[in-house]
């Protein structure tokens, strides 16, 4: 027996769905070890990220064949800088989201579907972790189709009817994405002969000028079907009322996670599988380019009218993940990077976020941003936490909304793009328009003791927020590792 | 469809369908078929036979709990089949070069731990099936979703 | 003539003609209709077509099914399509089941399946 | 000759396709779909891969025939 | 052993900076705590901890005399950029005066803080904002600069709207938006200077040393960035709504000190970052020119109009630092040192003002400039402070506001522009228009109304009109007054030497 760590991207996918699958089994006949079985396997899976990360920092990079059949027809995992640093986002998120969840859902959901709200976050978190470490486009594929199942489920999980139509709006949409996404797979696989990233990456450079018509086919349906899956700016219909209706550990996760694992699948699909060349020829970045801008720009401002808090911050959460697809399709070292890091910053804010709110709702009830006058007196914690996410989300220097935002402001004027970093200062502007009144509604102007209805916050929500907020400080003030690392992420893709 | 010849047909067709059923998914590694297929047709033979008379006869032959029990077993047997190997020094899934034969044509026992996995993959899309026939029939006094 | 080229080389490629066609109208259908259901059904036709496209990569002409019988010496389709399509197509499944079983719950909330007309109610009843 | 059934196939699908859109009765365009699913599944057959021809005629056209059916019979069956 | 003890006195010295910062940073907490256990020992130590802040810094004056610098990196927050400590006789200037005012105006907050709300936030933000404004002065470069810019930005936002009435949180709302577009600007200029110079170090020499396109935003960035806090002119708008809300303390400390750390960032810029040669070449010093004498005029014309004391005081601080901006644009060493120096004057007279305006409202509850006459003879040494103080904004000699102008008029005329001369010479006439009235209504005015139903309707209202306000808030004031007074009497007092020192060490390089 020997069980090295270049079995663990498979055994995390594995476990994570057995605990899935154990779970409703589990919950039936045994109730009280549902909980212990989720929170066990998130923490194994964090745990193993991090030992990966620490494995794949010292070693390199590793290959993984599935069932021994090696590429290009068995199906290959790569886990590079890139997935271990995916994989750990994930599962730090995730695990910090079901540890407040535990709470808070006992709470919102009812007693007989919250086995199953343990499966299906088991199982979105699998097909997460099986999209960061796959390295084979239909694999991808099959994954994407798991988590878009999974995380319409957990919107829809509350049957209240705008959860349920806002899944449904979210399925259809998503499943569009998907039909796109397969189809893009099918024309690459019809000139290459390969479904392997790094196959493609060999073969692409050779065929394309032979077809150019289905490489321009192929990128078209791919920027449609991760942008809608990932809600890139004309394609994010579904989800303000997705995340708004979700229960707030759905929210956070989905917010901070789930459209961050497909702008994560564009960063591979894109900038590994296909030969930078193209890029020059066919102008495809410089068009998500274009609609990352008009993101984050839409995102700020159509959240600042918003009167509910959890689709103030779905909005908010459009507008950045065009920061994100910004990175990304500046294409250059420090701009990847920076993509990159936003990804992880975000995940950590808008959680954080996320889940401020869903400790208010919690607890007063309130979801109207107007009627949130003096909550900070009444809880100064959440509110304090809230206000350091909104100052992130700012970019005040300190937390690592600023780190994200002086990356990829660096990274544009790299490639001699201010006008980007105009758009950057823009967005954080708008972004304080609409935090700050909160922040300061929360706080200041209320003479006395409001007359609010406080229900008691359960101390694990306080932690797990709490925690996400010193997180926040922490990587603002030092991101130097996590910098480091990621610049070898780019350096391996570019 | 509370009919009586429909009933009789019901009661003659499905044991072969289901035989059918059965065979498509032991035999996936030597003729067409497998686990997908072949589960669809077992579960579909329950929702024939759940459409023939009525829903509880049906429930009855197949209960929620079992229809669970065997829907999350067949995936868990998925994946530990799939740990076998590892256990065995190989990959996951791994079956040749963990010591399992390839399969000679013709022979149902020949090809190692694929059997184990079509049998795990048909257990899971039949009662999955069935559960989902239910779910919509019967409507929301029950919430399931699909995997 | 190009047309007479272009015309040719599509009867050439007919399944990817037909199936492009075909994701067309299930996209269209998918998009355009109100009714839920046909949406569903729409959704249903699109992941088949590109289903199709993918199949007729790997098809031979004269090629036998992927099967290991006696004779060794034949041409066989390239199995590894088929057997990702027969993983799509449980997804697939998967995805309109999980779609329907959303549309009836929505309907016992709104009493109908029409999305232009949950739309109405919605604003209606803020 | 094979291309001429494939054709023919292949129109027929097109042909299913653009009624599935077209009829306004949800069980037609229901029962439609199943027909569409059939013939893919024949079609598949033509393609050499029995399996997905297997899967395709239990799952596209049984079940998810069955699962429509169902919700129109739980909800409207006029569009 | 004489050898051990020098370096001992060096390390002791480069840990100075780093202390003074972070100690009141760290003190801010324990003030929080303690103010749940009680009220003394949270006053206590927040003044405690102002004084030991000032000792520290005082305790830097031989080392910096010697024309010593010291720079060193605390840790990497980003590959090539640090949070940088450097001590230069320029911060040293910027850092004694802030911490001296800062000690006074705790001292006086003592008093006057009593009735109001909120002291158990007040004391924790006030010591919070007396490192973040040293921090900036002891930054090594233009990053950590930046850092502790914005965090005293943020956090004297809770100062500005500590009375949380409509009005307050209206100025604040504005106060907070402007801040963060100058935040903003700051931050594109940083990054366009690291772009172009690959470091935004303050020891590199001249960073950006030809000009272009992008070096010209940077420098309007600068601009906007650091003119927004010293309430240049177009981007003033905040500031005379936010500095009268604030309690008289912060008021006075808003007015008195951080306004000046966007004065210290633009010296920073201009030597630093370009130098005289580019920045004259390419003529962006007529940008800043324009809009110095515009916001001088503008200050003190508008302060003609208002009649809300403080307000009129906060108008008035719009017109200095417009004194301030064009003394650091004459590029001649005359100028600079007018210039440093009337940071210093500036200082001491604007938060004398605003502290005597607090004892008077503290007192009196009056707000309005012509509701004050007689107020001198019944808070005589308030007034007497207050008379001083806006003896030395309209530059009467021997006070320090007229050895400041007088500096700056000898700069001007060195560099060959006697225009600005004339502009300082109609400011003060100005100035003269809106303070006199008050001081000579003061003491000589408005008895028998006074007497006759204005009192009565004070002593209806509860409010003793009679005597000064108590010794805690005196004793600041008239310290800061006679500050003003002794700065003005020779010119070879410490401050005028230090800014001579300063221009010099500018001038000669800033190495």
């Amino acid at each position: 027996m020997n069980l090295n760590y270049e079995h663990l991207p498979v055994i995390i996918v594995a476990l994570l769905l057995l605990a899935a699958f154990l779970e409703p089994i589990v919950y039936r006949h045994k109730k009280s070890w549902a909980a212990p079985l989720v929170i066990a396997s998130m923490a194994f899976f964090a745990l193993s990220s991090l030992y990966l990360m620490a494995a794949v920092n010292y070693h390199g990079p590793f290959n993984y064949y599935l069932g021994g059949w090696a590429p290009p027809f068995g199906i290959e995992l790569e886990i590079d800088y890139l997935a271990v640093f995916l994989l750990l986002t994930f599962s730090v998120i995730g695990l910090i989201a079901i540890v407040y969840g535990l709470q808070d859902l006992k709470h919102g959901l009812k007693d007989e579907v919250l086995g199953w709200y343990f499966t299906l976050y088991l199982l979105l978190m699998a097909s997460m972790a099986g999209i960061s470490v796959t390295n084979d486009l239909f694999n991808m594929y099959v994954f994407v189709e798991i988590s878009a199942i999974s995380a319409c489920a957990i919107i829809s999980i509350k049957e209240s009817r705008e959860c349920i139509e806002a899944s449904l709006k979210y399925l259809i949409l998503s499943t569009l994405g998907s039909g796109c996404i397969l189809l893009a797979t099918a024309m690459l696989y019809m000139i290459t002969g390969h479904l392997n990233i790094g196959y493609l990456n060999d073969v692409l450079p050779r065929v394309m000028s032979h077809y150019p018509n289905n490489i321009l086919i192929s990128l078209g349906f791919f920027v449609v079907g991760y942008g809608v899956k990932a809600a890139l700016f004309p394609l994010h219909v579904w989800l303000p009322d997705a995340h708004t209706a979700a229960p707030s550990p759905s929210s956070a996760v989905l917010s901070g996670l789930v459209i961050k694992v497909y702008a994560a699948a564009f960063l591979k699909v894109f900038l590994k599988a296909y030969p930078r060349e193209i890029f020059l020829e066919i102008p495809v970045m410089e068009i998500v380019l274009f609609l990352s801008v008009l993101a984050i720009l839409y995102g700020s401002i159509v959240a600042m009218v918003q009167e509910d808090i959890k689709k103030m911050l779905a909005y908010s959460s459009i507008a950045q993940i065009g920061y994100v697809f910004l990175g990304f399709s500046l294409m250059g070292q420090r701009a990847v990077a920076g993509g990159l890091l936003h990804i992880f910053n975000h995940a950590m804010m808008k959680s954080m976020l996320f889940l401020a709110a869903g400790i208010i709702i919690y607890s007063t009830g309130i979801r109207r941003i107007r009627d949130m006058k003096g909550l900070g007196v009444k809880l100064p914690l959440t509110m304090g936490a809230f206000t350091i996410g909104a100052l992130s989300m700012v970019g005040i220097p300190g937390t690592n909304g600023f780190i994200s935002k002086w990356q990829l402001a660096l990274g544009a004027l790299d490639l001699g793009r201010p006008i980007i970093v105009v758009v950057i200062l823009l967005s954080s502007l708008l972004n304080c328009l609409y935090y700050m009144p909160i922040v300061i509604n929360a706080f200041f102007g209320v003479k006395g003791e409001p007359e609010l209805e406080i229900g008691k916050v359960p101390g694990v929500m306080l932690y797990s927020i709490l925690f996400l907020g010193f997180g926040i400080i922490f990587f603002g003030i030092y991101p130097a590792p996590l910098l480091a690392f990621l610049q070898k992420t780019v350096t391996a893709i570019l | 469809m509370e009919d009586l010849l429909v009933r009789i047909i019901c009661r003659l067709v499905v044991p072969f369908v289901q035989l059918y059923g059965l065979y498509v998914i032991t035999h996936g590694h030597l003729s067409p078929g497998g686990g997908f297929a072949g589960g669809a047709i077992v579960g579909a033979s329950m929702i024939l036979f759940a459409l023939a008379f009525n829903l509880e006869a049906g429930s009855r032959k197949l209960s929620h709990d079992i229809s669970l029990l065997m829907e999350s077993g067949g995936a868990i047997g998925f994946i530990l089949a799939g740990f076998v190997a590892m256990l065995l020094g190989q990959n996951f899934l791994t079956n040749k070069a963990a010591g399992f034969p390839l399969g000679v044509p013709g022979n149902l026992f020949s090809s190692g731990a694929i059997f184990f996995f079509s049998v795990a993959i048909g257990f899971k899309v039949g009662s999955t099936m069935c559960t989902l026939f239910y779910n919509l029939i019967e409507g929301s006094d029950r919430h399931r979703s699909s995997e | 003539m190009i047309d007479i080229e272009v015309l040719s080389k599509l009867f050439n490629n007919y399944y990817y003609f037909a199936a492009i066609i075909l994701f067309i109208i299930g996209f269209h259908t998918m998009l355009t209709h109100a009714n839920l259901i046909k949406k569903i059904i729409g959704m249903n036709i699109m992941e088949t077509a590109a289903f199709l496209i993918f199949v007729s990569i790997g098809y031979i002409e004269g090629g036998r099914a992927p099967i290991l019988d006696e004779g060794f010496d034949q041409i066989y389709m390239n199995p590894l399509p088929q057997a990702l399509i027969l993983t799509g197509i449980v997804v697939a499944v998967s995805v309109t089941a999980y779609a329907l079983s959303l549309i009836i719950k929505l309907y016992q909330h709104y009493g109908t399946v029409d999305a232009d007309e949950i739309a109405r109610i919605r604003s209606y009843k803020p | 000759m094979t291309t001429g059934i494939e054709i023919f196939l292949l129109t027929f699908l097109i042909v299913c396709a653009v009624a599935v859109a077209y009829l306004k009765d949800l069980l037609s365009a229901v029962i439609v779909f199943g027909a569409y699913s059939l013939i893919m599944a024949i079609n598949w057959q033509m393609l050499g891969a029995p399996d997905i021809a297997i899967t395709e005629a239990a799952l596209g056209a049984g079940v998810t025939t069955f699962l429509f059916i169902a919700t129109i019979s739980k909800t409207r069956r006029s569009e | 052993m004489w050898e051990g003890d020098e370096l001992l006195g060096m390390y002791w010295q480069a840990i100075i900076p780093l202390w003074v910062v972070l100690f009141p940073i760290f003190m801010t907490p324990a003030i929080f705590i303690l103010s749940k256990r009680s009220e003394k020992l949270r006053d206590g130590l927040s003044v405690l901890t102002a004084v030991i802040t000032f000792f520290s810094v005082a305790s830097l004056y031989p080392f910096v005399m010697e024309g010593k610098t010291i720079e060193y990196t605390l840790f990497q927050i980003l590959p090539e950029l640090g949070v940088t400590v450097r001590i230069d006789i320029l911060s040293f200037c910027l850092a004694i005066l802030s911490s001296f005012v800062w000690m006074m105006a705790t001292i006086y907050s003592l008093d006057y803080m009593k009735p109001e709300h909120g002291k158990n936030r007040y004391y924790p933000v006030l010591i919070f904002t007396l490192g973040a404004t040293l921090g900036i002065f002891f930054a090594g470069d233009f990053f950590t600069l930046y850092v502790f810019f914005e965090l005293m930005s943020l956090v004297s936002y809770v100062l500005v709207i500590h009375e949380e009435t409509p009005t307050a949180l209206k100025a604040g709302y504005k106060y907070l938006i402007m801040t963060i577009i100058g935040g903003l600007a700051l931050f594109f200029a940083i990054i366009a200077t690291f772009e172009l110079a690959g470091s935004v170090s303050l020891s590199k020499g001249v960073l950006v040393s030809k000009p272009s396109t992008l070096a010209f935003f940077a420098f309007v960035c600068y601009l906007i960035g650091f003119g927004m806090k010293a309430g240049m002119f177009p981007l003033h708008v905040w500031l005379p709504e936010a500095h009268p809300v604030a309690p008289s303390p912060a008021s006075a400390l808003l007015s008195g000190i951080m306004l000046k750390t966007g004065a210290y960032g633009m010296l920073r810029v201009l030597f630093y970052v370009f130098n005289i040669e580019v920045v004259q070449s390419a003529r962006w010093d007529l940008l800043v020119a324009v809009l110095a004498v515009i916001t001088i005029l503008l200050g003190s014309a508008v302060a003609l109009t208002q009649f809300d004391l403080k307000r009129r005081l906060a108008y008035s601080s719009i017109g200095q630092m417009g004194y301030v901006l064009l003394g650091m644009i004459l590029f001649t060493e005359q100028g600079l040192v007018g210039d440093i120096f009337h940071i210093f004057s500036h200082a001491f007279m604007k938060s004398t003002l605003f502290l005597a305006a607090g004892a008077i409202i503290w007192k009196t509850g009056l707000r309005n400039i012509n509701d004050l006459a007689g107020i001198g003879r019944k808070m005589p040494f308030t007034m007497g402070a207050f008379t001083i103080a806006a003896l030395a904004m309209i530059g009467i000699p021997p006070l320090n506001g007229f050895l400041s102008k007088w500096t700056l008029s000898l700069g001007a005329l060195e560099a060959g522009l006697p225009i600005y001369v004339v502009i300082l010479l109609i400011s003060s006439l100005l100035n003269g228009l809106y303070y006199l009235p008050i001081i000579i209504a003061a003491f000589f005015g408005g008895e028998e109304q006074e007497h006759a139903h204005g009192e009565a309707q004070h002593v209806e209202a509860g409010i003793n009109l009679r005597g000064e306000a108590t010794a805690k808030m005196v004793i600041p004031m008239v310290i800061l007054g006679l500050g003003c007074f002794f700065l003005g009497l020779f010119p070879s007092n410490i401050a005028y030497e230090l800014s001579l020192k300063a221009a010099v060490f500018l001038f000669r390089g800033g190495m």
